[in-house]
């Protein structure tokens, strides 16, 4: 192998080899430079440099060859692509040009650049290639180590130095620090009776400005569902108490009209049955109004008819409306 | 007695000095004062003419060194005055008429009350004037020179809240610097050619010099001569001139300083001689002016300008006659002082006539004032004899001895400006008879004064009445006595010049003289001077005379329109060189504004712009940067190439 | 080490400057005098140089030599010419009626509570004033007498601060504007004076450099000593290439004429001059504009002979065009002091003329020429000041009649005005004559050219006069008051003067001469000799010396 | 073959990294192609080295790699720093230094 290596001209096994993956380590640099994610430019980078790795092998560099794949393909890329992950993976940025003229000089540049490097690689005359044999004769790693400690020793112990520095800079650049305290539950109320003000900017999807902690969904203990928004005192539904991304989504289901409407058949029952006992209709009479001007069937029906849709809702779920009622055998007496 | 020639210049000096810083304490005594210095120096002259007589014809010249004035480099200009015949007879003429009308001047001026400043005026005139003949050397000549038109432009300008009087002073005086440039420039000639302009060194060596040098130098003399007295082409400032003091008139604009030219070419004669292309445009311009002002003498109503146009002409046969050479050098100077008399007694007469008229100056409005002063017309009609030579008077002799000098010079020429001569005598005849009979004679065409604002109105003793008839009276005795004595001197100065040529032999010495081969003989010129002489009365009587003469001028032909317009002379300045001028000026103006200042400025917005274009590649794109950069590193590479290459 | 006479005479100044500023703002009028007791004994300081300097001695005299910056050869080095000294004298000479004139200038912008108020205090206007005014001479007064080229270029640029302020801080309020217009036009003037003569002094600061550069080269040790340089051209150990010599006089040469405005570049002055107060144009055009001529004197012919004489042809018709340009646009000019202003551009025409005439009558007028010019446009500039201030307005049509109502005032502003058109008896008019003598003995045709300005000069100055003093008087001239006794103890001296220049200028000419026939041997010029020389026989004892002559000045 | 190929390979490369580095605006990829640049200068290197005969080059090639894992770590942390204040890792939004 070394005796090949001293040759001025390279077995066509390496030829080959070279012809082959040159052409791949040239895709994958391109594809770097061309694909429009991040991502792909990142594995097609990494394809490129376990290429390179193959060549320092070729090269008699088995020492870098290793370090190549381990280090730059194994460290570096991954670091590269933690990045891009945390970056945004699916950001796949247009390679449409914004600065003027940009493209064009930079193609100039570049070619006019390769261009005359290769003219300059040209005219220079590396005719006789004395190559790495002598010099891995005692083993390429310890010929490494036997100069990287003696001759580079002082650059080695910098270039150590210099890696603690960039570790602790990576820290500091990224690690954030916290510029206020957290907030108590007394600041966060504060906040929001600050934030209730009238006038103020009122909460996403609530009617008023919202001073108290929302209320819970679920109410008077027959829905505990997080969809069925609270009752307010006058009857109303607070839609607040309801998630946010329902309320979005219009998955809200009112139920407050079912309630009443429920009582009134009640009643009404209880009035039929005090007619077949011919008790005294005085009580009735006396409870009576108050428990129509309570219950009105009308205030029932003023919640029926505007809501259709949700009356419709109820009628066509009287099972699970059941099941959610919690009243089981009532319904399945039904 | 050299001492004295200091004084000579010294004593008015000193009058103007103590009268023009002097505080208004001095009022009351300052034309005393003034009058008094005059006189001192026309004493101081007299006496260094009873010297000068006592002497030896060859060295009566007389001369005084003061110090070195200007001492730089291989340039010596030094103050030295020369007194020789020539000097001294304008050193009397000067000193002798100014005295005169000092003293004229005091009851001329009784009511302004800057009368101290008229006479410091007046004395730094005669200091001026008297500098200007003493000079030894061209250069203090051409002090004397413009000093006199200072002394001029203030007094021509001495009622200067009139704006007419202000214009007049500043043409004169321009006019004036125009004629100077040309005495400058020929001084620098001198200099240039001699090494030296003292007049002794110039004049005893100037025939050394080549034609040529000569003839520039007598060229540019006379321009100066033509500025300074009012010669063709330069002649447009002395009718305006007449805005001034009908004294000032007199005394600077008819007898002494319109002279200076007359003086300037005598003096230099030596450089003529040697240049007869110099003294034909001499004689060119002298007998064209003559006969310009005599024209326009012919068709001005306003008495002043009759008699400045008068002055011209006269100042012309004077010019002429020294162009001439030696033959004629003698009769101009002789001329000259006749002149001097007679027409300053004239501009006194005038003066008196319009003291009397509430100032009015159109001879129309006169007429019959015989009657009412009689001094007045007797002066003023013997200096109307003397000047168009009435046989036995001054004007006779010296014009018929250059009307005989003309033809004398031989040839074409002679005959030409014998002609021009006889011609100008004729003219000369008819307007001044014209001036005598509008003036004195006929019936009264007094008009009520009219408000001073339109006329001069602010002559002093004009005590005018607006829509009053002038009661004309004589004038005081101050200003009679003057009168007087010019009207003597006009009478007989010539006369006495003429005995055994007096005259010549006194100045012979310094201009030189010889008799030029005349044609003609003297009788026949002097018959042909009487000729048209009574042919000029006639015509002027039977136009003036016989029939009355209406008080608004009639339109006229073409000339004589032309003529009241002093043939066209301001309006040709004002198309050739006025207007242009001010399209020059401002023109120039806006040039200096929008070109050579534009040039700077915009010169300062271009790196402006440049820079804020400059400004537009750092756009701070890392990118572009990096092109850059690499676009840096690739000629990098190509240089190194190229290194190595070559 | 005797006295350093000229040292002294530079830091008096500065000192007062010092002195001055630190007056508190309350007393102004001890600040005005402060300035005013400076100046006069700067005067005086001066006058002993005068009298001490010999017209027959060495060149530079009363010099001063110390190392300055040794690495590059610059030395503190003074000395005065029979020029530089005149000069001095006439600088030294001007301040104190500058001064005097200025008295008031600055009050219209104190506070109208005096210094007490705090903007009154903080800025100060009067002691800045004649504080600047101070700066201004010591520095003009060195660069008259450094005989170092670095020092000189030094204090030549210096200069320019104090003149900033001076020009863009206090105007007269006459430009018949509003205050804030009329602030701009003044920033604007100052700003232009400022760029332009900061372009000239900087192609000169690399002329001064190459000149280093070139002495360093042949010398081996670089040096900006005028004597050392002269003593190595003769000893022929510096020789200057004939294309360097050119560039660096170019580069002297454009810098000075900025200064002394030579046409084309003379389009700061007229600004400078009208929007400043009437002291500080007598300051600009009488003192720091000579500067600029005196060093073509100094420097650009005496270090460059060769190339001043391989330039003179260009730079000849150039003055000849700032004569008759000036002239004539002075002429259409509506502003007293933009035309006062022109008419200095057509005078150092004459001046520059007459320094590149080359000949003794020529060098030496222009001398007397610089002194002349000083003295005439400080007696018109300051009475038109005079004028401006009572009348509160600049422009020539707004007066009329004033020789009638204030005759005094009229009289020396004639008086100014016809020194200016260079009248004989008075001074200005011997050195133009032999500015114009000088130049005809070697260029007839240009002298002839340059004998119009004459005319124009007459004709603006008379235009001027006609216009502002003549005439039915104006109804808003009525009230006018005549010169006041501190204006009369401003202008008489200089009136004086000039009279007195007019009729017997030996004395300064006897002081120029040989610094010019020095010169000129430094480029060795000779007068052209006269065609036909006469021989000064005569009937009289004509003597062209005058000295020996019986009642000569003796 | 002659081996010089790789050096032509390495140029090549090299160009093509500096082309992107002008060429794409996501930091990430800029910053991905300076690495390729970086690696395109270690196969030269390495190529010297076997021209050469020595390990030298291998040597620069090696700290060529510690420097370049050094810069990654904290050119890295910069991206992730500027994408969070500026939620963008667009090279060309950070045009700050116009003046």
């Amino acid at each position: 192998m070394s005796a090949m290596l001293a040759a001025s001209t390279t077995s066509t096994g390496e030829a080959v080899q070279f012809w082959v993956l040159g052409t791949v380590a040239v895709i994958g640099a391109l594809s770097t430079v061309l694909m429009r994610k991040a991502v792909h430019s990142a594995l097609s980078l990494a394809g490129t440099m376990i290429v390179l790795a193959v060549f320092y092998l070729a090269n008699g560099a088995y020492f870098l060859g290793i370090v190549q794949i381990v280090v730059y393909t194994g460290a570096i890329m991954m670091l590269f692509l933690f990045v891009v992950m945390l970056v945004g993976v699916t950001a796949a940025d247009s390679l449409h040009e914004t600065l003027k003229g940009q493209r064009w000089l930079a193609v100039l540049c570049g070619l006019g650049f390769g261009i005359l490097l290769c003219a300059g690689i040209a005219n220079a005359s590396l005719k006789t290639w004395n190559g790495t044999g002598t010099a891995n004769a005692g083993g390429n790693v310890e010929g490494l180590a036997e100069l990287i400690f003696t001759k580079y020793v002082f650059a080695f112990e910098i270039t150590g130095a210099l890696l603690i520095t960039a570790a602790v800079g990576a820290m500091v650049l990224t690690h954030r620090e916290r510029v206020e305290g957290r907030k108590s539950q007394r600041e966060q109320s504060q906040d929001r009776a600050r934030r209730g003000i009238p006038g103020q900017p009122a909460p996403s999807g609530s009617g008023w400005p919202l001073v108290t902690p929302a209320p819970a969904p679920g109410v008077y203990a027959r829905h505990n569902a997080v969809d069925i928004p609270g009752l307010l005192p006058d009857g109303s539904t607070a839609e607040v108490s309801v998630n946010a991304t329902l309320r979005e989504r219009g998955q809200i289901r009112d139920v407050s009209g079912r309630a009443l409407a429920a009582l009134a058949e009640l009643e009404r029952r209880a009035g039929d049955w005090r007619q077949q006992r011919g008790g005294t209709g005085a009580t009735v009479v006396r409870t009576d109004p108050s428990g129509s001007t309570r219950y009105r069937p009308e205030g029932g029906a003023t919640v029926y008819t505007p809501e259709d849709e949700a009356g419709r809702q109820s009628a066509d779920r009287p099972a699970d409306d059941g099941a959610n009622d919690g009243h089981a055998p009532e319904g399945a007496a039904k | 007695m050299e001492n004295l020639i200091g004084l000579l210049v010294a004593a008015p000096l000193l009058g103007a000095a103590v009268l023009l810083c002097g505080g208004r304490a001095l009022d009351r005594v300052g034309h005393w004062l003034g009058t008094a210095l005059a006189g001192v120096s026309f004493l101081i002259g007299a006496v260094l003419f009873a010297d000068m007589l006592g002497e030896e014809t060859s060295d009566r010249a007389l001369h005084s060194h003061l110090f070195s004035w200007i001492p730089v480099g291989g340039f010596r200009a030094d103050v030295g005055f020369q007194l020789d015949q020539l000097s001294m007879t304008f050193v009397l003429l000067i000193t002798g008429v100014g005295t005169l009308i000092h003293i004229y001047s005091i009851g001329y001026m009784e009511h302004d009350e800057r009368r101290r400043r008229f006479f410091g005026y007046l004395n730094l005139f005669l200091a001026a004037m008297l500098l200007l003949v003493l000079a030894d050397n061209y250069l203090l000549l051409y002090v004397g020179w413009e000093g006199v038109g200072l002394a001029s432009y203030l007094l021509i300008g001495f009622w200067q809240h009139k704006p007419s009087a202000a214009t007049a002073a500043k043409k004169a005086f321009i006019v004036n610097r125009v004629g100077d440039v040309g005495l400058s420039i020929a001084i620098m000639l001198m200099f240039t050619t001699f090494g030296t302009f003292a007049f002794a060194p110039v004049l005893s060596e100037a025939d050394r010099a080549g034609e040529g040098k000569l003839t520039a130098i007598g060229l540019m003399l006379l321009l100066a001569a033509c500025g300074k007295s009012a010669q063709v082409p330069l002649q447009s400032w002395l009718g305006d001139a007449m805005e001034g003091p009908t004294p000032v008139s007199a005394l600077i604009h008819a007898a002494t300083m319109v002279t200076a030219g007359v003086y300037l070419i005598t003096r230099s004669g030596a450089i003529f001689n040697a240049a007869p292309d110099a003294q034909t445009a001499v004689v060119t311009v002298g007998a064209v002016t003559l006969l310009f002002g005599a024209i326009v003498g012919c068709a001005k109503d306003d008495i002043k300008k009759a008699l400045a146009g008068s002055t011209m002409s006269q100042i012309g046969y004077m010019i002429l006659a020294a162009g001439l050479g030696p033959i004629g050098y003698v009769f101009a100077i002789m001329h000259l002082v006749t002149h001097g008399f007679f027409k300053a007694g004239l501009f006194l007469g005038a003066g008196s006539v319009m003291h009397a008229m509430n100032d009015e100056v159109d001879m129309r409005k006169y007429g019959g004032l015989r009657r009412y002063m009689p001094i007045t017309f007797a002066t003023f009609g013997l200096g109307y004899l003397a000047i168009i030579g009435f046989p036995g008077l001054s004007g006779f002799w010296s014009k018929d001895k250059i009307i005989e000098a003309a033809f004398a010079k031989g040839g074409t020429e002679g005959w030409i400006l014998g002609a021009a001569t006889l011609l100008g005598a004729a003219i000369t005849a008819y307007y001044m008879t014209r001036v005598m009979l509008l003036t004195f004679f006929g019936e009264k065409r007094w008009q009520p004064a009219p408000d001073p604002h339109k006329t001069a109105g602010i002559e002093p003793g004009a005590e005018a009445h607006p829509g009053e008839l002038p009661h004309p009276h004589e004038s005081p005795k101050s200003m009679t006595i003057p009168m007087i004595v010019l009207a003597f001197g006009s009478v007989f100065a010539g006369g006495l010049f003429s005995l055994n040529d007096a005259f010549v032999n006194w100045l012979e010495p310094v201009t030189g003289h010889d008799h030029g081969d005349s044609p003609l003989s003297a009788a026949t010129v002097t018959a042909g001077t009487m000729v048209v002489l009574v042919v000029g009365v006639a015509l002027a009587w039977a136009q003036y005379g016989r029939r009355p003469v209406p008080v608004t001028a009639p339109r006229g032909s073409a000339l004589t329109r032309a003529a009241r317009r002093d043939l066209l002379q301001d309006d040709f300045n004002h198309v050739v060189l006025v207007k242009p001028g001010e399209y020059l000026t401002r023109g120039l103006d806006r040039v200096d504004h929008t070109l050579v200042d534009g040039a700077v400025n915009g010169a300062a917005a271009s790196v402006g712009g440049l820079s804020g274009r400059l400004r537009k590649l750092q756009n701070g794109y890392a990118r572009t940067y990096a092109v850059s950069m690499f676009g840096g590193a690739a000629v990098l590479i190509a240089a190194t190439l190229l290194m190595r290459a070559v | 080490m005797s006295f350093p006479l000229l040292t002294a005479t530079a830091a008096v100044p500065a000192i007062g400057a010092v002195a001055t500023a630190a007056v508190p703002a309350a007393q102004r009028a001890a600040a005005k005098w402060t300035a005013l007791l400076f100046s006069l004994a700067t005067l005086v300081l001066s006058a002993v140089a005068l009298v001490r300097f010999d017209p027959d001695g060495g060149q530079y005299q009363l010099t001063e030599s110390h190392d300055w910056i040794k690495d590059f050869g610059v030395r503190y080095e003074l000395g005065v010419d029979g020029i530089g000294v005149v000069l001095v004298a006439l600088t030294a000479l001007l301040i104190p009626f500058i001064v005097l004139a200025g008295w008031h200038d600055p009050d219209r912008l104190e506070t109208p509570s005096g210094g007490d108020s705090a903007a009154g205090r903080r800025w100060r206007p009067t002691q800045g004033f004649f504080a600047l005014i101070l700066m201004v001479e010591a520095m003009v007064v060195m660069s008259f007498q450094a005989t170092d080229v670095f020092l000189f270029y030094i204090f030549f640029e210096a200069m320019l601060i104090p003149m900033y302020f001076l020009i863009g801080g206090f105007g007269d309020g006459a430009g018949g504007r509003a205050e804030g217009a009329a602030a701009n036009a003044r920033s604007y003037a100052a700003v232009k004076f400022l760029l332009y003569n900061l372009v000239g002094g900087l192609i000169m600061l690399a002329a001064v450099v190459g000149l280093f550069v070139v002495t360093n080269e042949d010398l081996g040790s670089g040096t900006f000593s005028l004597q050392q340089i002269a003593e190595a051209r003769s000893a022929g150990t510096l020789s200057i290439a004939t294309t360097t010599e050119r560039l660096l006089f170019l580069g002297f040469f454009f810098a000075f004429a900025v200064k002394a405005p030579l046409w084309p570049l003379h389009t700061w002055l007229p600004g400078a001059m009208g929007e400043s107060t009437a002291p500080v144009a007598v300051l600009i055009t009488a003192v720091v504009d000579k500067v600029g001529t005196f060093a073509m004197l100094r420097f650009c012919l005496q270090l460059f002979p060769e190339a001043s004489k391989w330039a003179t042809p260009v730079i000849l018709v150039l003055a000849v065009i700032s004569i008759l340009y000036g002239a004539l646009v002075a002429v259409a000019q509506k502003d007293i002091k933009r035309l006062i202003a022109y008419a200095s551009i057509s005078h150092f025409g004459f001046i520059i003329l007459g320094i590149f005439a080359m000949t003794s009558q020529g060098q030496g007028g222009a001398t007397l020429y610089m002194v002349n010019h000083g003295i005439s446009t400080a007696a018109l500039m300051l009475v038109a000041g005079f004028l401006i201030s009572r009348r509160g307005s600049r422009l020539i049509a707004d007066f009329g009649g004033v020789q009638k109502v204030a005759p005094v005032l009229a009289g020396t502003f004639l008086v100014g005005g016809l020194a200016t058109l260079s009248l004989p008896g008075l001074a200005p008019f011997i050195s133009e004559f032999l500015v114009l003598v000088g130049t005809f003995s070697r260029y007839p045709a240009l002298g002839v050219v340059a004998t119009v300005g004459i005319v124009l000069a007459a004709l603006y100055v008379l235009v001027l006069y006609q216009r502002t003093m003549t005439g039915p008087v104006k109804a808003e001239v009525r009230g006018m008051p005549d010169l006041r006794v501190r204006e009369l103890a401003v202008v008489t001296p200089l009136i004086a003067l000039l009279i007195f220049l007019g009729i017997y200028p030996k004395p300064v000419a006897d002081i120029v001469n040989p610094a010019v026939d020095h010169t000129l041997s430094v480029v060795d010029k000779k007068d052209p000799a006269p065609d036909h020389p006469a021989t000064d026989a005569g009937w009289f004892r004509y003597s062209p010396k005058g000295d020996h002559a019986p009642g000569g000045d003796k | 073959m002659n081996p010089v190929n790789y050096l032509y390979l390495a140029s090549l490369l090299f160009t093509i990294g500096a082309a992107g580095v002008l060429l794409r605006r996501n930091a990430i990829v800029v910053f991905m192609c300076v690495e390729l640049m970086l690696n395109a200068c270690n196969l030269a290197f390495v190529a010297f080295s076997r021209l050469h005969g020595n390990l030298d080059g291998q040597i620069v090639a090696f700290f060529t790699m510690v420097v370049a894992a050094a810069e990654v770590v904290v050119g890295l942390a910069i991206i992730v720093t500027v994408f969070r204040s500026r939620h963008s890792a667009s090279v060309d939004d950070a045009s700050l230094m116009k003046l």
